[in-house]
C-alpha cells in the first residue's frame, strides 16, 4: 500500500480549503449580516494560514509524491499572497456594504483564490502548477465577474475569461510538449532532464507557451492587454486584489519554473524575457500617461512594475530574486495603499473613478492627499521612500549580472512613470479644488495609512524585511 | 599713520553712506571733507619721509586670499611711486570735496555724493599703495565702481545711466586683459607681491610660454595683457569711448576720477610695473605707439567739439596718451610728473568749466555760452592758469612735464620714439588751438546764451573759488617745483627703486636733444593759441564754413570717428541681438523644443498610440497575444 | 497495422473538419453538434492510442456533460442566428500567417521528437503492461493514492466552479412562488388558522 | 504507413491552431468563442494522451484527465460568466464587448 | 573638542532636527487656521536657526588641519549590501552644510508674509528640504548620498508647484522630470561602482581604481546627473522656468544650495573616484562650460523677467565652477567651492531682492519697475552691493572665487581662462543693465510711487547676507582656511592618479578603450 502522504507541509493549505468550505457553511446558515461575519471569518483564516506557513517554514520539503514543494522561498511568497488577500478582504467589507453587495460568496472565492495561488507558489510539477492556476484563475474570473448587474463588471468579466482561457491553454500546450519532450513534468525531473546537454527545441518552444502563460498571469507585454480593462470594469477591491495577489503569485511561481527546471535553458529564456520586461517597463510607464480613469491608471502602472520585477528575474541570481521578492513585497504595500485611496474616492455616496475626482484633495482631504502623495513618489522610485529601495535592488541585481542596458532602460522608463504619478500630486496639490471626498470608511482609512507609512518608515527598518527575502532568495537557489 | 592716511577717507563715507539722512548733509559733508582732509595731511609726512627721506614701507593688514602657493595680503606698500600717487591723490581730492560742497548745494542727495567721493578716494589710495597686483586690481576695480555710481549720480537721466554702465563695461573689458596679465604673472612667477615678482622677472627674462596656443616671449605677452587693463581704465584708443560720455556725472567727478586720479591709474600701472615691462621692449614699443596715437587721435576730436566738458575729456585722453608714451620710452618718472601736474591743471579746467556751468544753470554747450567773462571774472583767471598750464606754456606746470615728455619721446632715437614725437608735436598743436577755442567761445565774443540765462550768470560761492586758487596754485607751482626731483638730477635720489629702467635713461637722452626740439613745442602751442584766436575771435564765421566745406572730415571729427557706432554695431546690437536669438531659437527653440518639451510631447503622442492600440476588442488582444507568442517561438526556433 | 492508420486518418480527419465547422458555422446549435462531432473522433483517436479510459471520460464528460450545457445555453440565451460576415475581415489573413507559421514551427519541431534518453528513469508513472492491468485500473492505481494531492484539487476547482456559477446567475425573482418543504412540514395550525367567534348579525369587520 | 508521433501532434497542432483561429476571427457570437477554447484544450489533450501512449507513461493520462475536469468547470463558469453578460448588455455579440478600452 | 561634543552625533543632530521640527509643526492643531500660521512660521523659524547654531558647532568644532572626514558617524543599515548609515564631513562639505543651514531661516524669514496658504505644509516641505540638503553633503555612502540627493526632488516639486507662479505646473515637472533624468543615470553609475567595488563606502570608493574603461561609462553616468544638477549648457534649460515660477524663498534654496549639489557631486565621486575619466573629459566639461558662460550670459542679456535673468546669470556663473572644478589645480578647486558658496548668498541675495519688490507689485517683469531708488534706498543699497558680488567686484565674495578659478585655470589652459573671462564683461554688462532698469531712471510709474522701503524684517534678512558677502570678500581665509588640506589632498590624489597611468588619450583611443574593442 501506499503510504499516506506527509501533510505538514501543506498544513496551511489544508487548513485554508477547510476554511472555504466552513466559511461557505456560514455564509449559508447565518442569517444576520453574512458578508461581514464571513469576510472577518477570512481574514482569520488567512492570518492562522500565516501562521501555519510560518511554523512549516523550517526546511525545504516536497511532499505529495514530489507534486508540493515548500521552502524558504515559498512561505515568504504565500505569506506575502495571504497579506494580500487579507487587505483585500479588509478592503471589500466597507465597499460591499456601500454598494450594497451582501454576498458572502466573494470572501469565500477569495479564500479559494487564495488556496489557488498558494498551490501555485509550491508547484512543484507542472500538474500541480497547472491545478493552483485554474483553481485560482477560475476563483479570479468569478471575482471579476462579481458585479453581475454591472455592464463593466461584466465585460471585465468575459475579458478576463476569454483572455485567461486562452492564456490557460497556451501554457498547457506548452506543458504538454514538455511533457512529450523531456518524458516528464516534475520539476525535479525536468531540472535532471534538461541538464543533460542534448538539445531539445520542443523543450525550449513547450517553454516559451509556458512562459507566455505565465505573463498573461502578471499581466506583462504582450500578454498584458486585457490587465486595463479587466482593472477597470471590476468591483475596486477586487482590483485590488488583482493588482497584488495573482501576481506575486505568479511571478514567485515564474522564478521558481525559470531557475529550477530551466535553468539550464537559461540563455534562451532570458532573451524571451527581456523582451517582456523592457515593453512591460516602457509600455506601463507611457500608456499610462494618456489615462484618466484612475484604475486604468493603476493596471498600467502594475505593468511597469511588473516590469521592474522582472529585472530581477532576468537576472536569476540570488540577488535578483532577493530583488524581486522585495520588489514584489513593497509593491504589496504601495498598491494596496493606493487602493485604500481609490476606494475612499466617494462623493456623495457614489464612488467615483476620474482622476479628476482628485482636484484640490490636498484643501479638502490633506490626509487622503497626504498618504497617496507618498504613495505616488513611492511608486515614482523616489528616495528615501520604500518604492525607490525596491527599483534600486533590482537594479543592483541586474547589474551585477552584467545586465546594464536593461538597468539604463529601466532607470529611463522610471522616469517617463514619474510623470503620471506625479501628475496624479498635481491633481491634489496644484489644482483647484473640487467638490472633496466623503470621510473615508474606518477601515480604508487604516489600510491607507498603514500602507503610507509602512513605505516612509521601511527606511528606518529595512533589515527584517531583507533578512526574510534574503533567507526566501537563499533556499530557491539552494536546489 | 600710514593705514590712517588711507583709510580715514572709508571711514568718512561709510558715516556719510550709512547715517548720512540720520546725520545731516551738513555733517556729512564735514565728515568726508575731514577724512580726506586729514589724509591729505598726513600724506605730506609720508611723502616726506619715504620719497625723500627714502623711509620705504609695506604695513600688511591680513592676508588675504590663500591658497596653495597663490598668497596675497592686504598690505599698504609705500614707496616713492605710491607716496607721490597718495599726496596728489589726497589733495586734489580734498579740494574737490570742498568745491562738492558749493557745487551740489542744490542736489538732494548731498551725502550720497560726498560718501561716494570718499569712497572713491579710498579706493584709490588703495590702488596706487597696493602691495600685490591682487590688491592693486582691487583697488582699480574700486575706483571703476565709484566711477560708475558717480556716473550715473543722477539716476534719472537715462543718458547718465547709459553713460555709466558704458564706463563699467568698457573698464571691464581693460580689467579682463589686467586679469589675465595677473595670471600670467602667477604662472610665470609663481607670487603676486610686488617684491617678489620684480624679483623673479630677471631670472624669467627670456622664458617663452604659449599662451593661447601662441608660442611667445612671456614677459611681454604679460606686459600687453597688462597694458590692455591700463588702455580700459586709462581711456586709451579702442577703449577711449567711455571717457567722454562719462561726463555725465558731476562736474565735480569729472575733475577727481576723470581727469585727476583715476584715469591715470593705468600709467601708475605700467610705471609700477615698470621693471616689468623693461624687459618687455616690444610691449613698451606698443605702449608708445596707442600712447602717441591716443594724444593725436583724442587731440583731433578735442578740436571739433561743443560741449565744454567733453572738450576737456579728450583734452585728458589725450594728455594720457602723452603719460604713456613717455613710459613706452621708459621716461616713467616724466610720465608721472606729468601725471602730478596733470592731476592739478586738469582738475583746474574742469572745477573751472563746473564752475562755468554753475553760472549758465547748467549748461554745457560752448555755442550757447559767450561772452561772460566779465561776470565770473575768478572763474576766467582760474581757466587761464589751467589752459596755460595744459598747452605747455612756461612757467605753468605743463611746461615742465610736457615738454620733457616729447623730449624723452624724440631722445630714445627709436622709430616709435620718433612716431611719438611727432604725434605729440601735433597733438600739442590741437591741444592749444581747442584750449584756446574753449576759452575764447566761452568766455569771449557775443553772449549766445538766452536773455534769462543771462541775466543769472553769476560767480561762484567761495566755497568753490577757494579749492580753485588752490588748484591753480599746485596748475602753476607744481612744474617747477618738482622739476628736478622728478626728472631733475635729484632723480635717482628720489625714485630709489619704484621706478626701473633698464638700459639707457631717456630722461638723461632727453636732456641732450637739439635744440629745436625743445622748441618745437612752444612754437607749435602758439601757433595753436593764434589760430584760435583768429578763428573764433577775429572771424567767428570761419569755423562754420569751414565744417560746411569738409562736411565729412568735420563729422568725422565731430562724431568722434565713428567709434561709438562702430562698436554699437559690432558689439553692443549683436550682443543684445544674439541674446536675443540664443534665448528664443537657442532654448526654446531647439533645446526645448527637441529636449524636455519634445521628448514629453512625443511620450504623451505615444500614450495615446497605445491607448488607441488598446482597442477593447477581445479578438484584438488575443491577436496581440498570439502576435507576441509566434514571434518568442520564431525567434528562439530561428534564432536561438 | 494499416487498419490502425485508417483509424486515425479517419479520425483525424474528421476531428479537423469538426473544428472547422464549429468556428465557421453561423448557427451556434450547428457549432455545437459538430463540437460533439469533433469530440467523438478524439475519443476514436485516445481509444488506438491505448487510453480507453480518457477517451471513455471525453465522451462522458464533454459530450454528456459539457456540449449539453453548451446547447442549454445557447437556447436559452435565444441567440438568432447571426447575420453573414461582411466579408472577411482583414485581420483574418493576419491571423491565418501567424498561424500558418506558428503551425509551421510546431510541426518542425515535431518531427524532432525522439524518445528522451533517461525517460523511462525520468517517468513516476510508467504505463504497466496493459495485458495486467487494464487503463483504468492503472490510472485508478495512482490518482487515489500518489496523486490524491490533484484528485483533491480538481475537487475544489470544481466546487469553486459550482459556486461561482451559482453566484453569477443565481437570481431571487420577486412573484415567484416556491415550495419550502422545510416552512410546509414545520407548520402549525396556530400559524394559519385563526378561530373566530362570530356573533350573529353582525358579521366580520 | 505507420502513425508515428508527429501525426498525432500535428492533428493536435491543427486542432490547437483553430481553436486559436476561433477567437479572433470570431466577431459575433461569445459562446463560438468558449468552444474553441474546448477545442484547444482538447488539442492539448490528444498532446497528452499520444505522448503518454509513445512513452509509456502514464502522468500525461493523468494530465489528461485533469484537464478535462478542469475545462468543464471552466466552461461551466464561462458560461455562467457569458450569461451574466447577457443579462447586463441584453447582446453577446463579441464587437459589443468594448466598452472597456483607451 | 570637549566631550559632550565628542560623544554627540553631530552631523545626524543638525541633519535631523529640522524633522524633528516637522513633528513639531504636524502637532499644532488649532481651529484658526491663522494661528496655525503664525505658530508654524514660529516654529520653523526657531527650529531652523537652532540648527543653524547646531551647523556653527561643527564649525566651531571642525579641524582645519586634516584632510580626513569629521565628526564621523558609522552604522549598519542595509547590511546585506553593505550600505552603511555613514556621516562625516570634510573641509570641502563641511561649508555646503553650513550654507545649507544659513540659508534656511533666511527663507522661512523671506516666506513670513509672501505665503499665506498652507503656511504649515510650506514650512514642513523647507524643513525636509533642509534635512535632504545637510544629509546630502554629510553623506558618505553613495546610496546614502543619493537617497538625500534625490529626497530633495520632493519638497521642491512641492515647492514650486504649490506656491509657485502661473506656470508653475509646468515648470514643477520640468524640473522634477529633467533632474530624475539625470539622477537615474547617475543612480545606474554608483549601481556599477558598487558592483565593480564591492561597496557603496564613499571613502572607500575614493581609493578605488577603476580602469579606464569603466570610468569612462561611469564618469558619464555621474556626468547626466550632475551636469543637470549644475546645471551645465546645454541641460540647463529647467533652471529658467524653476526659478521663475519657484516662490522666492524656493528659488534662494535652489540657487544658494541644489545647484551646489552638482558641483559638490563633481568633488566628491566624479574627481576623486574617476580621475582617469575626469582627465579624459576635461575638455568636454571646458567647451560645455565656456558655452554655458558666454550663451547663457547673452540669453541673459536678453531676458525682461527679473527672476529669469539673475537664473541664467547663475548658469553662467556656475560654468565658472565647472571649468575650475576640472582644471584640478588647487586655485581653480578651491575657487570653485568658494564661487559656489558665494554664488549660494549673493544669488539667493539678488533672489531675495527680486522678492522684496514682488511681494510688493506682483511682476517681475523689468519693464514694470524703474527709479526704486527714489523711494527705497536701502533697497537698493542692498540690491547693488549683490549685483556687484555677482559681478565679481573684488571686495566682495564673487570676486575671490572667480578670480581663484580663473588663476587656476590660467595654469592649465590659458584659452579656456581667456574664454571663461570674457563671462566677466558679460557678466558686468547683464547685471547692470538690469540694474540700471529696475534701479535707476526716473520714478514715472504711478503704482511704484507707494512702495515703501525695506521693512524690518527685510533687514533683517538682509543684514547676514550683506555681512557674508563682505566678509567673504575681505577676509576669505576664515572659509579657505578651513578647505585647504582636503582640497590639497584632492588635487595630490588625483595628479597621483593620472600620473601612475599616463593618460595621454586621444578621443579615438578613449571611445575605443570604453567600448573595449
Amino acid at each position: 500500500m501506499t503510504q499516506m502522504p506527509n501533510l505538514v507541509p501543506a498544513y496551511a493549505e489544508i487548513f485554508l480549503a477547510l476554511s472555504g468550505l466552513l466559511l461557505l457553511m456560514v455564509g449559508v446558515f447565518r442569517k444576520t449580516d453574512p458578508v461581514r461575519g464571513v469576510a472577518r471569518l477570512a481574514i482569520l483564516a488567512f492570518s492562522v494560514a500565516g501562521v501555519l506557513v510560518l511554523t512549516t517554514n523550517a526546511v525545504a520539503v516536497t511532499t505529495f509524491s514530489g507534486m508540493f514543494a515548500v521552502n524558504a522561498f515559498t512561505s515568504f511568497a504565500k505569506l506575502l499572497v495571504l497579506l494580500g488577500g487579507g487587505f483585500a478582504v479588509f478592503l471589500m467589507l466597507p465597499w460591499a456594504k456601500n454598494e450594497g453587495i451582501a454576498r458572502f460568496e466573494l470572501p469565500v472565492v477569495m479564500v479559494f483564490a487564495v488556496l489557488g495561488m498558494m498551490m501555485m507558489i509550491s508547484a512543484n510539477d507542472l500538474i500541480s502548477l497547472y491545478v493552483g492556476l485554474e483553481l485560482q484563475s477560475l476563483s479570479l474570473y468569478v471575482l471579476a465577474a462579481f458585479h453581475r448587474g454591472n455592464l463593466r463588471a461584466t465585460e471585465a468579466g468575459v475579458k478576463y475569461f476569454i483572455l485567461g482561457a486562452l492564456a490557460s491553454g497556451l501554457l498547457l500546450y506548452g506543458s504538454s510538449l514538455i511533457y512529450g519532450f523531456a518524458g516528464t513534468t516534475s520539476f525535479v525531473g525536468l531540472a535532471s532532464a534538461l541538464s543533460s546537454a542534448q538539445e531539445n527545441v520542443g523543450v525550449i518552444v513547450g517553454m516559451v507557451f509556458v512562459i507566455s502563460g505565465l505573463a498573461f498571469k502578471i499581466s506583462a507585454v504582450p500578454f498584458h492587454m486585457w490587465t486595463p480593462d479587466v482593472y477597470e470594469g471590476s468591483p475596486t477591491p477586487v482590483t485590488a486584489f488583482f493588482s497584488v495577489a495573482p501576481k506575486i503569485a505568479a511571478l514567485c511561481l515564474f522564478l521558481r519554473i525559470l531557475v529550477g527546471p530551466f535553468d539550464d535553458l537559461m540563455f534562451q529564456w532570458r532573451q524571451v524575457l527581456i523582451v517582456i520586461c523592457v515593453a512591460s517597463m516602457l509600455w506601463g510607464a507611457v500608456a499610462a500617461i494618456a489615462q484618466s480613469n484612475i484604475k486604468r491608471l493603476m493596471a498600467y502602472s502594475s505593468i511597469g512594475h511588473v516590469g521592474y520585477a522582472l529585472i530581477g528575474l532576468v537576472a536569476a541570481t540570488p540577488e535578483g530574486a532577493r530583488g524581486m521578492i522585495y520588489y514584489m513585497l513593497i509593491y504589496l504595500f504601495m498598491n494596496v495603499g493606493t487602493f485604500a485611496v481609490i476606494l475612499s474616492m466617494r462623493v456623495k455616496d457614489r464612488y467615483v473613478e476620474g482622476v479628476n475626482d482628485l482636484s484640490g484633495l490636498s484643501k479638502t482631504n490633506p490626509a487622503i492627499a497626504l498618504a497617496l502623495t507618498v504613495l505616488m513618489f513611492s511608486m515614482a522610485g523616489i528616495p528615501p521612500l520604500a518604492g525607490f529601495f525596491g527599483k534600486y535592488f533590482v537594479f543592483v541585481a541586474a547589474i551585477n549580472a552584467g545586465l546594464i542596458p536593461l538597468a539604463v532602460i529601466g532607470v529611463l522608463s522610471s522616469v517617463i512613470g514619474a510623470y503620471y504619478y506625479l501628475r496624479l500630486i498635481k491633481i491634489m496639490y496644484f489644482d483647484e479644488a473640487g467638490e472633496g471626498l466623503d470621510k473615508p470608511d474606518l477601515s480604508t482609512g487604516v489600510v491607507m495609512g498603514v500602507c503610507a507609512l509602512a513605505v516612509v518608515v521601511f527606511i528606518l527598518v529595512p533589515e527584517p524585511m531583507l533578512a526574510g527575502a534574503d533567507a526566501a532568495a537563499a533556499a530557491l537557489f539552494q536546489g | 599713520m600710514y593705514a590712517a592716511a588711507i583709510f580715514l577717507p572709508l571711514l568718512g563715507a561709510a558715516i556719510a553712506g550709512f547715517f548720512g539722512r540720520r546725520i545731516g548733509d551738513r555733517a556729512s559733508q564735514i565728515v568726508t571733507c575731514a577724512g580726506v582732509g586729514l589724509g591729505a595731511v598726513l600724506s605730506i609726512p609720508i611723502f616726506f619721509s619715504v620719497a625723500v627721506g627714502g623711509n620705504e614701507e609695506v604695513v600688511t593688514l591680513a592676508t588675504w586670499i590663500n591658497s596653495g602657493t597663490f598668497e596675497t595680503a592686504w598690505a599698504l606698500r609705500f614707496d616713492t611711486l605710491s607716496a607721490v600717487m597718495v599726496m596728489t591723490v589726497t589733495c586734489v581730492s580734498f579740494l574737490i570735496h570742498v568745491y562738492a560742497v558749493g557745487y551740489m548745494s542744490h542736489d538732494d542727495c548731498k551725502p550720497r555724493f560726498m560718501a561716494y567721493l570718499s569712497l572713491f578716494t579710498f579706493a584709490m589710495l588703495m590702488l596706487v599703495t597696493a602691495d600685490n597686483l591682487v590688491q592693486l586690481f582691487f583697488g582699480w576695480e574700486g575706483v571703476g565702481v565709484v566711477s560708475y555710481l558717480l556716473i550715473g549720480f543722477w539716476f534719472k537721466k537715462p543718458t547718465a545711466n547709459a553713460a555709466a554702465i558704458k564706463a563699467f563695461v568698457v573698464n571691464r573689458v581693460g580689467d579682463f586683459g589686467f586679469l589675465l596679465g595677473i595670471f600670467g604673472i602667477y604662472l610665470l612667477v609663481d607670487a603676486v607681491s610686488f617684491d617678489t615678482v620684480f624679483d623673479a622677472v630677471p631670472s624669467h627674462a627670456e622664458d617663452a610660454v604659449t599662451f593661447f596656443g601662441i608660442e611667445g616671449h612671456a614677459l611681454t605677452l604679460i606686459a600687453l595683457l597688462l597694458f590692455v587693463g591700463a588702455m580700459g581704465k586709462s581711456a586709451q584708443l579702442f577703449l577711449h569711448t567711455w571717457l567722454p560720455d562719462a561726463m555725465e556725472g558731476p562736474t565735480p567727478v569729472s575733475a577727481l576720477i576723470h581727469a585727476a586720479t583715476m584715469v591715470t591709474a593705468g600709467v601708475f600701472l605700467v610705471a609700477r610695473m615698470s621693471p616689468l615691462f623693461e624687459y618687455a621692449p616690444a610691449a613698451l614699443e606698443v605702449v608708445t605707439v596707442v600712447g602717441a596715437s591716443t594724444a593725436f587721435f583724442a587731440a583731433t576730436i578735442g578740436c571739433v567739439q561743443n560741449d565744454i566738458k567733453r572738450v576737456i575729456a579728450y583734452s585728458t585722453c589725450s594728455q594720457l596718451g602723452y603719460m604713456f608714451f613717455a613710459c613706452g620710452v621708459g621716461a616713467y618718472s616724466a610720465a608721472i610728473f606729468h601725471l602730478m601736474t596733470h592731476a592739478w591743471f586738469k582738475a583746474l579746467l574742469f572745477l573751472g568749466s563746473g564752475s562755468v556751468i554753475h553760472a549758465m544753470s547748467d549748461e554745457q554747450d560752448m555755442r550757447k555760452m559767450g561772452g561772460i567773462w566779465k561776470h565770473v571774472k575768478v572763474t576766467y583767471a582760474m581757466m587761464w592758469i589751467g589752459t596755460l598750464a595744459l598747452v605747455a606754456v612756461p612757467p605753468f606746470a605743463g611746461y615742465y612735464s610736457k615738454d620733457m615728455i616729447l623730449e624723452a619721446a624724440y631722445g630714445a632715437h627709436t622709430s616709435v620714439g620718433q612716431y611719438a614725437f611727432i604725434m605729440g608735436i601735433a597733438a600739442a598743436l590741437m591741444t592749444a588751438f581747442y584750449s584756446g577755442r574753449l576759452l575764447f567761445m566761452t568766455f569771449h565774443g557775443e553772449p549766445r546764451a538766452e536773455k534769462e540765462v543771462m541775466d543769472h550768470v553769476h560767480e561762484s560761492p567761495l566755497i568753490m573759488t577757494l579749492p580753485l586758487a588752490g588748484l591753480a596754485i599746485g596748475a602753476i607751482f607744481a612744474g617747477y617745483i618738482g622739476y628736478d626731483v622728478f626728472i631733475g638730477d635729484g632723480r635717482d635720489m628720489f625714485w630709489r627703486d619704484a621706478i626701473a629702467v633698464l638700459g639707457n635713461d631717456p630722461i638723461e637722452a632727453a636732456h641732450h636733444v637739439p635744440a629745436w626740439v625743445v622748441w618745437s613745442p612752444m612754437v607749435v602751442t602758439l601757433l595753436g593759441l593764434g589760430l584760435a584766436y583768429h578763428l573764433y575771435m577775429r572771424r567767428p564765421d570761419i569755423p562754420g564754413r569751414l565744417a560746411a566745406s569738409y562736411p565729412l572730415v568735420y563729422k568725422f571729427l565731430l562724431n568722434k570717428w565713428y567709434f561709438d557706432e562702430l562698436y554699437d554695431f559690432l558689439f553692443v546690437r549683436p550682443a543684445f541681438r544674439i541674446g536675443r536669438v540664443l534665448w528664443k531659437r537657442g532654448d526654446e527653440g531647439v533645446i526645448d523644443r527637441f529636449g524636455p518639451d519634445g521628448i514629453s510631447a512625443s511620450v504623451i503622442a505615444g500614450a495615446k498610440r497605445l491607448g488607441a492600440v488598446q482597442t477593447g476588442y477581445l479578438y484584438h488582444y488575443a491577436f496581440a497575444m498570439i502576435i507576441g507568442i509566434a514571434l518568442f517561438v520564431s525567434w528562439i526556433v530561428v534564432g536561438g | 497495422m494499416i487498419a490502425a492508420a485508417i483509424a486515425f486518418y479517419v479520425f483525424a480527419t474528421m476531428a479537423v473538419i469538426g473544428g472547422l465547422n464549429v468556428i465557421f458555422q453561423r448557427n451556434p446549435v450547428h457549432s455545437v453538434l459538430w463540437l460533439i462531432l469533433t469530440f467523438f473522433n478524439a475519443a476514436g483517436l485516445f481509444v488506438i492510442l491505448g487510453a480507453e479510459f480518457v477517451a471513455m471520460i471525453l465522451v462522458v464528460v464533454y459530450v454528456g456533460a459539457v456540449a449539453v450545457l453548451f446547447l442549454f445555453v445557447v437556447m436559452m440565451l435565444d441567440i438568432n442566428i447571426t447575420v453573414i460576415r461582411e466579408g472577411i475581415h482583414k485581420y483574418v489573413w493576419a491571423g491565418l500567417l501567424v498561424g500558418g507559421v506558428l503551425l509551421a514551427e510546431l510541426v518542425t519541431v515535431f518531427t524532432s521528437w525522439v524518445m528522451f534518453d533517461d525517460a523511462a528513469s525520468l517517468s513516476t508513472a510508467p504505463t504497466p503492461d496493459p495485458n495486467v492491468i487494464t487503463n483504468t485500473e492503472a490510472l485508478g492505481n495512482i490518482l487515489y493514492t500518489d496523486y490524491v494531492y490533484l484528485f483533491q484539487a480538481a475537487g475544489i476547482i470544481l466546487l469553486v466552479a459550482m459556486i461561482g456559477s451559482i453566484v453569477l446567475t443565481y437570481r431571487t425573482r420577486t412573484g415567484v412562488r416556491k415550495q419550502v418543504i422545510a416552512d410546509q412540514v414545520a407548520r402549525r395550525p396556530s400559524d394559519t388558522l385563526e378561530m373566530v367567534k362570530v356573533e350573529s348579525g353582525k358579521g366580520l369587520q | 504507413m505507420a502513425v508515428s508521433l508527429a501525426h498525432y501532434l500535428t492533428v493536435a497542432a491543427i486542432l490547437f491552431s483553430i481553436g486559436i483561429f476561433g477567437i479572433f476571427v470570431n466577431r459575433k457570437n461569445l459562446i463560438i468563442i468558449l468552444m474553441s477554447i474546448e477545442l484547444m484544450l482538447l488539442a492539448v489533450n490528444i498532446n497528452f494522451v499520444a505522448f503518454s501512449a509513445f512513452m509509456n507513461d502514464l502522468m500525461g493520462q493523468i494530465f489528461t484527465m485533469l484537464v478535462l475536469t478542469v475545462a468543464a468547470a471552466e466552461a461551466a463558469i464561462g458560461l455562467a460568466i457569458v450569461v451574466v453578460f447577457y443579462r447586463a448588455h441584453r447582446s453577446i455579440e463579441v464587437e459589443d464587448i468594448n466598452q472597456l478600452k483607451g | 573638542m570637549n566631550a559632550f561634543i565628542e560623544n554627540l552625533p553631530l552631523l545626524s543632530v543638525v541633519t535631523f532636527t529640522p524633522l524633528l521640527g516637522v513633528l513639531l509643526l504636524l502637532t499644532i492643531r488649532a481651529d484658526d487656521s491663522e494661528i496655525v500660521a503664525r505658530n508654524s512660521r514660529w516654529v520653523a523659524l526657531w527650529v531652523t536657526l537652532g540648527t543653524f547654531v547646531a551647523s556653527l558647532l561643527i564649525w566651531a568644532n571642525f579641524d582645519n588641519g586634516t584632510a580626513d572626514f569629521q565628526f564621523v558617524e558609522k552604522h549598519d543599515w542595509f547590511p546585506s549590501y553593505g550600505i552603511q548609515y555613514h556621516m562625516g564631513v570634510d573641509g570641502i562639505s563641511m561649508l555646503f552644510v553650513i550654507l545649507s543651514t544659513f540659508l534656511t531661516p533666511i527663507c522661512v524669514l523671506a516666506s513670513w508674509d509672501a505665503i499665506k496658504t498652507r503656511v504649515r505644509e510650506y514650512m514642513i516641505s523647507f524643513l525636509i528640504l533642509e534635512t535632504m540638503m545637510v544629509g546630502m553633503f554629510c553623506a558618505l555612502d553613495m546610496v546614502l548620498f543619493y537617497v538625500f540627493f534625490e529626497g530633495v526632488l520632493i519638497p521642491m516639486f512641492l515647492i514650486i508647484g504649490v506656491w509657485g507662479g502661473t506656470r508653475r505646473v509646468y515648470s514643477a515637472f520640468k524640473f522634477f522630470l529633467y533632474t530624475l533624468t539625470g539622477s537615474v543615470l547617475l543612480l545606474v553609475a554608483m549601481l556599477a561602482m558598487y558592483f565593480t567595488a564591492g561597496t557603496t563606502d564613499i571613502p572607500t570608493l575614493m581609493t578605488t581604481r577603476f580602469p579606464f574603461d569603466t570610468q569612462f561609462w561611469l564618469w558619464l553616468g555621474l556626468f547626466a546627473s550632475f551636469a543637470v544638477k549644475v546645471p551645465m549648457w546645454p541641460v540647463h534649460t529647467w533652471l529658467p522656468d524653476a526659478h521663475v515660477e519657484a516662490p522666492t524663498a524656493g528659488s534662494v534654496i535652489l540657487a544658494g544650495v541644489l545647484l551646489k549639489m552638482g558641483g559638490y557631486g563633481f568633488l566628491r565621486f566624479s574627481l576623486p573616484m574617476l580621475p582617469l575619466a575626469s582627465e579624459y573629459f576635461t575638455p568636454l566639461v571646458y567647451t560645455l562650460s565656456i558655452i554655458a558662460v558666454i550663451y547663457t550670459s547673452l540669453v541673459a542679456l536678453a531676458q525682461e523677467d527679473m527672476k529669469k535673468l539673475i537664473a541664467y546669470s547663475s548658469v553662467a556663473h556656475m560654468g565658472f565652477v565647472t571649468v575650475g572644478i576640472f582644471a584640478a589645480t588647487q586655485q581653480a578647486v578651491q575657487g570653485a567651492v568658494y564661487q559656489m558658496l558665494s554664488h549660494g548668498i549673493v544669488s539667493g541675495a539678488l533672489f531675495l531682492c527680486v522678492g522684496v519688490v514682488y511681494d510688493r507689485l506682483h511682476t517681475r517683469e523689468i519693464e514694470r519697475y524703474g527709479g526704486l531708488v527714489n523711494n527705497m534706498p536701502k533697497y537698493a543699497f542692498v540690491f547693488m552691493l549683490m549685483m556687484l558680488a555677482s559681478v565679481g567686484l573684488p571686495g566682495t565674495s564673487g570676486f575671490v572665487g572667480e578670480f581663484l578659478v580663473l588663476a587656476g585655470v590660467f595654469q592649465v589652459n590659458t584659452w579656456v581662462s581667456l574664454l571663461t573671462a570674457t563671462g566677466v564683461i558679460l557678466g558686468a554688462t547683464y547685471m547692470l543693465y538690469l540694474y540700471r532698469r529696475v534701479i535707476y531712471g526716473e520714478l514715472t510709474k504711478e503704482d511704484l510711487k507707494g512702495l515703501p522701503d525695506l521693512s524690518r524684517r527685510e533687514l533683517v534678512i538682509f543684514a547676514p547676507l550683506v555681512i557674508i558677502v563682505m566678509w567673504m570678500g575681505v577676509y576669505p581665509t576664515s572659509f579657505l582656511a578651513v578647505m585647504d588640506v582636503s582640497v590639497a589632498k584632492l588635487i595630490a590624489d588625483y595628479n597621483a592618479a593620472i600620473g601612475a597611468e599616463s593618460a595621454a588619450l586621444n578621443m579615438a583611443d578613449g571611445i575605443r578603450l570604453a567600448l573595449g574593442r
